[in-house]
């Protein structure tokens, strides 16, 4: 008999109704659906126990307090810590993702050398360390540590280490620089200052970014009463624009506006109480500015300049010059002038019961034996070795600033965590630990209160990262330099050291998140004060009224600093960005979301230009443009900003985009040989 | 055998001229394939669509396959349903071009979507408030429906009937030819109109968003209607274009003229409802929706422009051509208003898809561009590919144009 | 039926020689044609059988096997052993966190506190002192009712509010004296006791399946209320 | 479905206020959004209209010319409208409104990724991943265990960090209460460093969103397409009002 093809399809229909009838398809069916839903390329969260710790952010000099979630001892969420006497618990962008810096893309994982053809190539740290040992010895200029931000533990271990030997470089941090101004404004040194910020009523500040990142962000907008910002400021930054009164002004003419409105104050008698020579002197100064000069120099009007001035209160009115994240310092005399208005107003003071500072201090202890200086006092082409430690600085220091004070042929070595902007052009790096892996201690401000706090570790730093302290050992190893004061292994063992000395001292109080302020009568032991500083603790040195009754010299007003290079560029460039933009190494891949995923900050390659100016220079978007300035120049693509004054070009001090780290940093189009880098001058043209 | 398989009495080109014809689409094919593999593999991103522009080229021209591919189920309404036998000429070729219409649709939209195998999932948990489940119901039914229809043309070549019992199910097949186009009719009507309420429901986009009849929006009615025009005129399209390309006569004159009488009489119809519905919507939907209808086309020129050649170039014209007998009796006006008629649909489903998304919803927005990247398109000229040489293997061995034969003899 | 056959050669007209099989077709259409042998009549009936039988016998008995892949617990364990001797609750070693939330499995530390030195002779006892307490190093046990992680599923809120008792979901197993291989479906990767034991019909107790409908259901039955986010995170 | 079920008595209803006179653009409460609930960074490529961000903030400005020229910066994030026009669309119910809660639950594992609501949605307020979920190496380590990772091609929006509510309920229940509304609150309305996010109960006459509700700054976006968003922004500048309501600065909607 033969089997047909009929058999055969009754074979196989037989067998389908068996596969129905089996478990077959439904389970199929049911276990592909639940596969479709779970793909096993997914990264799963891992469980586990919940915690929560305190520790600071450590990505820029305000170091804001954190409140870490953590699961099974992971951080996966950070908060900033509200009502405390050094924040109002907000954070900006890059403190909320702080926690992801440990996995930084941009991680160094290793010593770095420059090879002769200009590459990086990995070295071992014994050779990096006799290089820079070698480099030392055989100097004959300047041997220069950069400490980014001063007061530290560290800052300490470098002013011992370069004992005699060096100088402590101090970038032009704005913060710095006016307090420099405003202590050259007293007859003789007033020691530490103070601003008795409890009575300001209202802020009235210069281009200063008070509403965005001014020590930590929302630190006005949350305070309990309201305070009232007036803001005299060329573009209409974040802070112009929530201002209560935004002035524009033309770029660069703060001083003028600044002498105007103390003409104005002393005509209202605001320094009666003074000296009478005092008063004359700078009398004499002011005198030539009145409203309608103002007004020529400046654009600000008779009406308005008067209004504020009157609103400028004795006792309860604050000035501010900067920070500018990226801008840069004023020039002196506008920082000088600004800084007057405050002792009009009586806002600054000295400190009536000064930090006293023990000999085993680790941070200060060692605060006279080395030569501090700012960065611009530094004569050019003086430094042959130049030790960089800007780590998480907060602010960018553009590599042009740095390199005409270089020696040809000096050698430059840079401590950080990430291959920086000013690392790409150091010729030895030295990988640091990032933060959250390492207990760093965070200082207050060395000029005014004196604090310290500290910031915790979650997890080990990479293999490869080493301690400064450590670097700092064996190099004084092989040059034979020892250090007692700053003697330790670690930067965690100089903290203990510091708690020690703390305790000892017995000054001061510890003022703690929702708790009340302790003093040393119950923390007696270090290893108490160290387990309160892990729990969040502030340590502040003791403090009382603040004395405004002082002498003062106003020489400085009438210095004009030296003629600006000549240049033929008809455009004015302004830098913007806020404090956590500025130095890329400070920044999580997540801060993508806001520079790459939303229009909110301006591109690297933007060049915001207002229309009118557009149509008047026919600058066609879709043509290709470079903005030119004395230091170089940088292909911008031209994007039409209304918001923008005619005549100026806006970019953004920080790259950003896909790998922010790998884009040249705009800053370095800042032109020293200016005033101030904060308007730097610039043309567009057809690339 | 490639000989043998040709129905008898045809002539057909020799097999390397044809393979030479096909050579090309082949290729097309192939890349296609590997641009949807792609997609596929690596992920949507390599599309230019994005969260704002969500719907791309691949959807735009998913709706205007479809609409033209609606020739397939009218026709075969006419034919089974309304008894015009001079359809018949052309009922083959009609399923043939809906197949792959349809087919082509199912397979690009599975690329589309960003999980394929979970595309099942609106059979086990349908929400029946959603046009879209409507659609997927519909169309994968549908799908089956010019499956079935499909086959027994197949069927039909001469060498597949040597195998009886092909046979014996051909010959059931044609009974209930009858009961499928019904069905198909049913099903099509259905998701003709829910492709159209995708959009006619959308109360977030006023450019869109219109008033309902009963639970469908006016969108629902203007699609079937549209479909039915574009249909006819799209079966007369192709079959003018097969004649030339093969240099034969496939069908009669007078059933060019039936095609087109039918499409002229239902553009009346969609002038006429498309004029009104516009009319409503400037005046009283958008602003109603707080919109002032102005806003819509201030944005760009262009967009007024093509808002007013749909309804007059590519809707009035055509369907005055249709309607003056001494015009409809030269095929070259015949051609014309069908083209045109084609066009009015690939017009309206772009401006429903692309200028919906490109205008501004919020008051910060700006007006969108967007343009398909080369993986989108190759995608879907892989679905172009597939329809040619599906079709010229059907012209080929399947007998799509029963008249050719007795044309061919006198 | 032979209709069939002259509509065909009627229709077109053709002349197409009409092959074997057409006549064998034909003839399969006609009742008592040539006597034909017992099994070749019933030929037809026995194919079908024979897919029919083969497919279930496939399907019941070879193919859930082939469904899972089972691996043994890295340690062995005797849930009685604790509840009897050591008198111990569910909640000694699976407790709720302060903050609510469930601590499943004690960690290494935990069982420590009573397993610093080996109690009684037992061989898993030895390896578990040996392999794990002294290095300090976590089992990673294998988790048999662990959901996926679109899942969220609140422990207190069942056994606090809800009152139900751990035997109603996980079973007797504070009982068992030993703890069977964790078997996982190699497609969908779940773990059989989420993804359902049986293998047809519809499993409802938790002891069973864990899947949404397993929580739907009982919801449904408690008349609490079912919205996708009370479970979908 | 959703709609046949009514209210459960006392059910809360979850909304917010944002005040944009506070808002400075900062952009944390985009970053705290992506932190808490595992988004994975831009991929090369990725830009405003194709990147995975629930909670975006654009800038909004009054068309004017410097120095007249003003900005605010406007939050968006889903909208949780009582009238969700995403949902209706969703063929297989992977969007549900959620009547104990009054949000617009999205659940990623049941979508098919065919971006109809995303169509649907006027406000923007939902990505899909075009992407699959990739972080720097070992940075999966800082995942939030108390929400998934989402996979390539599906669809995703804010859902108030719904999540952070089981965990207050947990918390609650262990400690045989109640849960307070201020236990809960979405991490966006936690980071916003100047507090212009505030969040609560609607159905709660007393909390800080039902007078900010209240309050005639309060306004909507697109309020006439009749979505009944729960999402309230504050603005004491009239040309913010009527941009959200017109498009244009200084010019009422028609029939407005």
């Amino acid at each position: 008999m033969i089997v047909t093809r009929r058999h055969i399809l009754k074979l196989l229909g037989g067998g389908a109704v068996g596969t129905i009838f089996s478990p077959i398809p439904w389970k199929l069916l049911r276990d592909s659906s639940v596969w479709t839903q779970n793909w096993s390329w997914l990264p799963v969260p891992q469980r586990g126990p919940v915690g929560s710790a305190y520790s600071a952010c450590t990505l820029c000099p305000s170091g804001c307090g954190l409140k870490v979630r953590t699961i099974g001892g992971r951080p996966v969420l950070v908060n900033g810590i509200s009502n405390t006497a050094w924040g109002k618990g907000g954070l900006c962008p890059a403190g909320t993702a702080i926690h992801q810096m440990p996995w930084h893309p941009a991680q160094l994982r290793s010593v770095k050398m420059r090879q002769s053809d200009g590459r990086f190539m990995e070295a071992k740290l014994d050779v990096a360390l006799a290089a820079v040992a070698a480099a030392i010895k055989g100097a004959n200029g300047t041997v220069a540590i950069l400490d980014g931000r001063p007061g530290r533990l560290i800052s300490g271990a470098y002013r011992e280490f370069l004992a005699g030997k060096g100088v402590i470089v101090q970038p032009p941090s704005v913060a710095r620089s006016s307090m420099k101004v405003l202590r050259s404004l007293f007859k003789e040194d007033p020691g530490p200052l103070a601003i008795d910020v409890d009575q300001v009523k209202t802020v009235v500040s210069f281009s200063a970014s008070v509403l965005e990142n001014f020590g930590q962000p929302g630190l006005l907008q949350q305070s309990p009463k309201k305070i009232r910002t007036i803001q005299f400021e060329a573009i209409q930054s974040r802070t112009a624009l929530k201002a209560d009164q935004w002035v524009p002004i033309k770029p660069g003419t703060e001083r003028e506006i600044a002498l105007g409105l103390a003409n104005l104050l002393l005509k209202k008698g605001y320094a009666a109480n003074w000296d009478e020579e005092d008063r004359t002197a700078l009398e004499k100064i002011c005198a030539e500015w009145t409203p309608s000069k103002v007004f020529a120099a400046s654009g600000v009007d008779e009406a308005t300049l008067t209004s504020v001035a009157n609103t400028m209160e004795i006792g309860s009115t604050v000035v501010v010059a900067g920070p500018d994240a990226v801008g840069g310092p004023l020039a002196i005399e506008a920082e000088a002038s600004i800084q007057t208005l405050n002792l009009l107003l009586g806002s600054v003071g000295q400190a009536i019961k000064p930090v006293k500072i023990a000999a085993d201090d680790p941070a200060f202890g060692a605060i006279d034996a080395v030569e501090t200086k700012d960065l611009t006092d530094v004569p050019a082409q003086s430094i042959e070795v130049l030790i960089i430690d800007m780590a998480m600085a907060g602010y960018a220091l553009p590599w042009n600033l740095l390199a005409d004070k270089l020696a040809p042929k000096a050698l430059v070595v840079s401590l950080t965590p990430v291959l920086d902007d000013l690392a790409q052009h150091s010729q030895v790096v030295i990988p640091t630990a990032l933060p959250f892996t390492t207990v760093q201690d965070i200082p207050g401000h060395p000029d005014f209160l004196r604090s310290v706090r500290m910031a915790q570790a979650f997890g080990a730093p990479a293999d490869d990262a080493l301690d400064p302290v450590d670097f700092l050992n064996r190099l004084g190893k092989i040059l034979g330099i020892n250090r007692d004061v700053t003697a330790a292994d670690s930067l965690s063992e100089l903290i203990e050291k510091q708690a020690e000395v703390l305790v000892n001292a017995k000054e001061g109080v510890v003022l703690q998140p929702k708790k009340d302020p302790a003093d040393f009568d119950d923390i007696d032991e270090a290893d108490e004060l160290l387990k309160r500083f892990k729990r969040g603790a502030c340590f502040v040195a003791a403090f009382g009224q603040i004395d405004t009754a002082l002498k003062f010299s106003f020489d400085s007003l009438g210095i004009i600093s030296d003629e600006t290079k000549k240049h033929d560029f008809t455009m004015q460039l302004i830098l913007t960005g806020g404090v956590e933009r500025a130095s890329l190494a400070s920044r999580s891949p997540i801060l993508s979301k806001v520079d790459q995923e939303s229009g909110l900050n301006p591109f690297a390659d933007g060049a915001h230009v207002n229309p009118e100016t557009i149509a008047n220079l026919a600058l066609l978007p879709k043509k290709r443009w470079v903005v030119n300035t004395p230091e170089g120049s940088i292909k911008v693509q031209i994007r039409p900003d209304p918001t923008v004054p005619p005549g100026v070009i806006l970019m953004s001090g920080a790259p950003n985009g896909p790998k922010p780290w790998d884009v040249a940093n705009p800053v370095e189009l800042a032109s020293p040989g200016q005033k101030s880098w904060r308007i730097i001058p610039a043309v567009i043209k057809e690339a | 055998m490639d000989k043998t398989a040709i129905s008898r009495g045809l002539q057909r080109a020799p097999l390397g001229q044809f393979l030479l014809w096909l050579g090309p689409w082949i290729a097309l094919l192939v890349f296609g394939v590997y641009c949807a593999y792609l997609c596929l593999r690596y992920g949507l991103h390599l599309t230019n669509m994005d969260n704002r522009f969500a719907f791309g080229a691949w959807i735009f021209l998913d709706l205007t396959v479809i609409a033209l591919g609606a020739g397939a189920f009218f026709t075969g309404f006419l034919l089974y349903i309304l008894k015009r036998k001079e359809l018949r000429a052309v009922i083959n070729s009609a399923v043939t071009i809906g197949f792959i219409c349809y087919s082509g649709a199912v397979v690009i939209l599975m690329v589309d979507v960003g999980q394929p195998l979970r595309a099942w999932f609106t059979f086990w948990h349908p929400n029946v408030h959603s046009m879209l489940t409507e659609v997927t119901f519909c169309i994968t039914c549908y799908l089956g429906v010019l499956a079935f229809e499909y086959i027994p043309i197949l069927l039909k070549n001469r060498k597949l009937r040597q195998i009886p019992s092909f046979l014996v199910f051909e010959f059931n097949m044609h009974k209930v030819m009858y009961v499928l186009a019904g069905a198909g009719t049913f099903l099509s009507f259905f998701h003709q109109g829910s492709l159209g309420g995708l959009y006619g429901v959308l109360n977030g986009r006023p450019f869109v968003y219109r008033e309902s009849f009963g639970i469908w929006p006016t969108t629902f009615f203007l699609f079937i209607v549209s479909a039915a025009a574009a249909g006819p005129s799209f079966i007369l399209l192709t079959t003018w274009i097969t004649s030339k390309v093969t240099k034969k006569r496939l069908v009669t004159q007078e059933v060019y003229e039936s095609l087109g009488k039918i499409s002229g009489y239902i553009l009346i119809g969609y002038v006429l409802f498309k004029t009104i519905d516009t009319l409503v919507w400037i005046s009283m939907t958008a602003p109603g929706m707080g919109v002032h209808p102005d806003s819509f086309f201030a944005s760009k020129p262009g967009y007024t422009a093509l808002h007013l050649l749909e309804v007059t170039i590519f809707g009035f014209l055509p369907m005055a051509i249709y309607m003056t007998k001494r015009l409809r009796s030269q095929i070259k006006w015949l051609v014309t208003a069908a083209v045109l008629t084609c066009l009015g649909i690939v017009v309206n489903r772009y401006i429903l898809t692309i200028q919906t998304l490109a205008l501004p919803t919020l008051p910060f927005d700006e007006l969108l561009s967007y343009m398909p990247s080369w993986q989108e398109t190759g995608a879907f000229l892989m679905v172009i590919a597939y329809g040619m040489i599906v079709y010229s293997l059907s012209f080929r061995y399947a007998n799509l144009f029963p008249l050719e034969r007795e044309l061919q003899r006198n | 039926m032979l209709s069939l056959g002259s509509w065909y050669l009627d229709s077109k007209g053709l002349k197409t020689p009409i092959s074997p099989a057409w006549r064998e077709f034909v003839s399969n259409q006609t009742r008592g044609g040539t006597r034909r042998s017992l099994l070749s009549r019933h030929m037809g009936t026995l194919m079908f059988l024979a897919g029919l039988i083969g497919m279930l016998i496939f399907g019941w008995v070879f193919f859930p096997p082939m469904l899972y892949t089972s691996t043994e617990q890295p340690l062995q364990f005797n849930h009685k052993i604790h509840m009897d001797e050591g008198g111990m609750e569910c909640a000694d070693c699976h407790p709720f966190r302060a903050d609510g939330t469930f601590a499943s499995l004690p960690t290494l530390q935990q069982c420590a506190e009573c397993h610093e030195e080996p109690i009684g002779d037992s061989e898993a006892e030895k390896a578990f002192i040996d392999e794990y307490v002294t290095p300090g190093k976590e089992v990673n046990w294998y988790v048999y009712s662990r959901q996926p992680m679109n899942a969220y599923f609140s422990h207190i809120a069942h056994v606090k509010t809800g009152g139900f008792s751990c035997e109603e979901c996980h079973g007797d197993h504070g009982n068992s004296e030993s703890i069977p291989p964790y078997q996982t479906n190699i497609i969908s990767g779940y773990s059989r006791a989420v993804g359902g034991q049986a293998m047809a019909g519809r499993e409802v107790l938790p002891t069973e399946v864990m899947r949404m409908d397993t929580c739907s259901d009982c919801h449904i039955k408690h008349g609490r209320r079912t919205p996708c986010l009370e479970c979908h995170k | 479905m959703s709609r046949a079920k009514e209210k459960p008595e006392g059910a809360p209803r979850y909304a917010m206020t944002i005040d944009l006179d506070k808002c400075t653009g900062c952009g944390a409460c985009m970053v705290a959004c992506a932190v808490e609930n595992n988004v994975p960074p831009a991929q090369s490529g990725a830009n405003d209209r194709n990147g995975t961000t629930l909670m975006r903030v654009y800038a909004m400005s009054n068309k004017q010319v410097y120095p007249h020229a003003k900005q605010v910066f406007v939050p968006m994030t889903c909208q949780q409208c009582e009238d969700p026009p995403c949902e209706t669309v969703c063929p297989q119910n992977a969007v549900e409104y959620d009547w104990t809660t009054g949000i617009v639950a999205q659940i990623p594992v049941r979508c098919l990724g065919c971006r109809y609501c995303m169509v649907a949605c006027p406000y923007h307020a939902r990505a899909f991943n075009w992407w699959d979920p990739t972080w720097p190496e070992g940075m999966e380590a800082t995942l939030n265990p108390d929400i998934s990772t989402r996979s390539r091609g599906t669809a995703e929006k804010c859902n108030f960090c719904h999540h952070r509510r089981q965990l207050a309920r947990e918390r609650a229940v262990h400690e045989d209460r109640e849960m307070c509304e201020d236990e809960y609150q979405p991490a966006c309305v936690e980071a916003c460093p100047v507090g212009a996010i505030t969040f609560g109960n609607l159905e709660d006459p007393n909390s800080a969103v039902s007078k900010g509700f209240a309050k005639p700054e309060a306004f909507a976006f697109v309020e006439k397409l009749g979505t009944k968003p729960k999402i309230r922004y504050l603005s004491s500048q009239k040309w913010v009002h009527d941009m959200a309501r017109s498009g244009v600065p200084g010019k009422e909607a028609t029939n407005g």
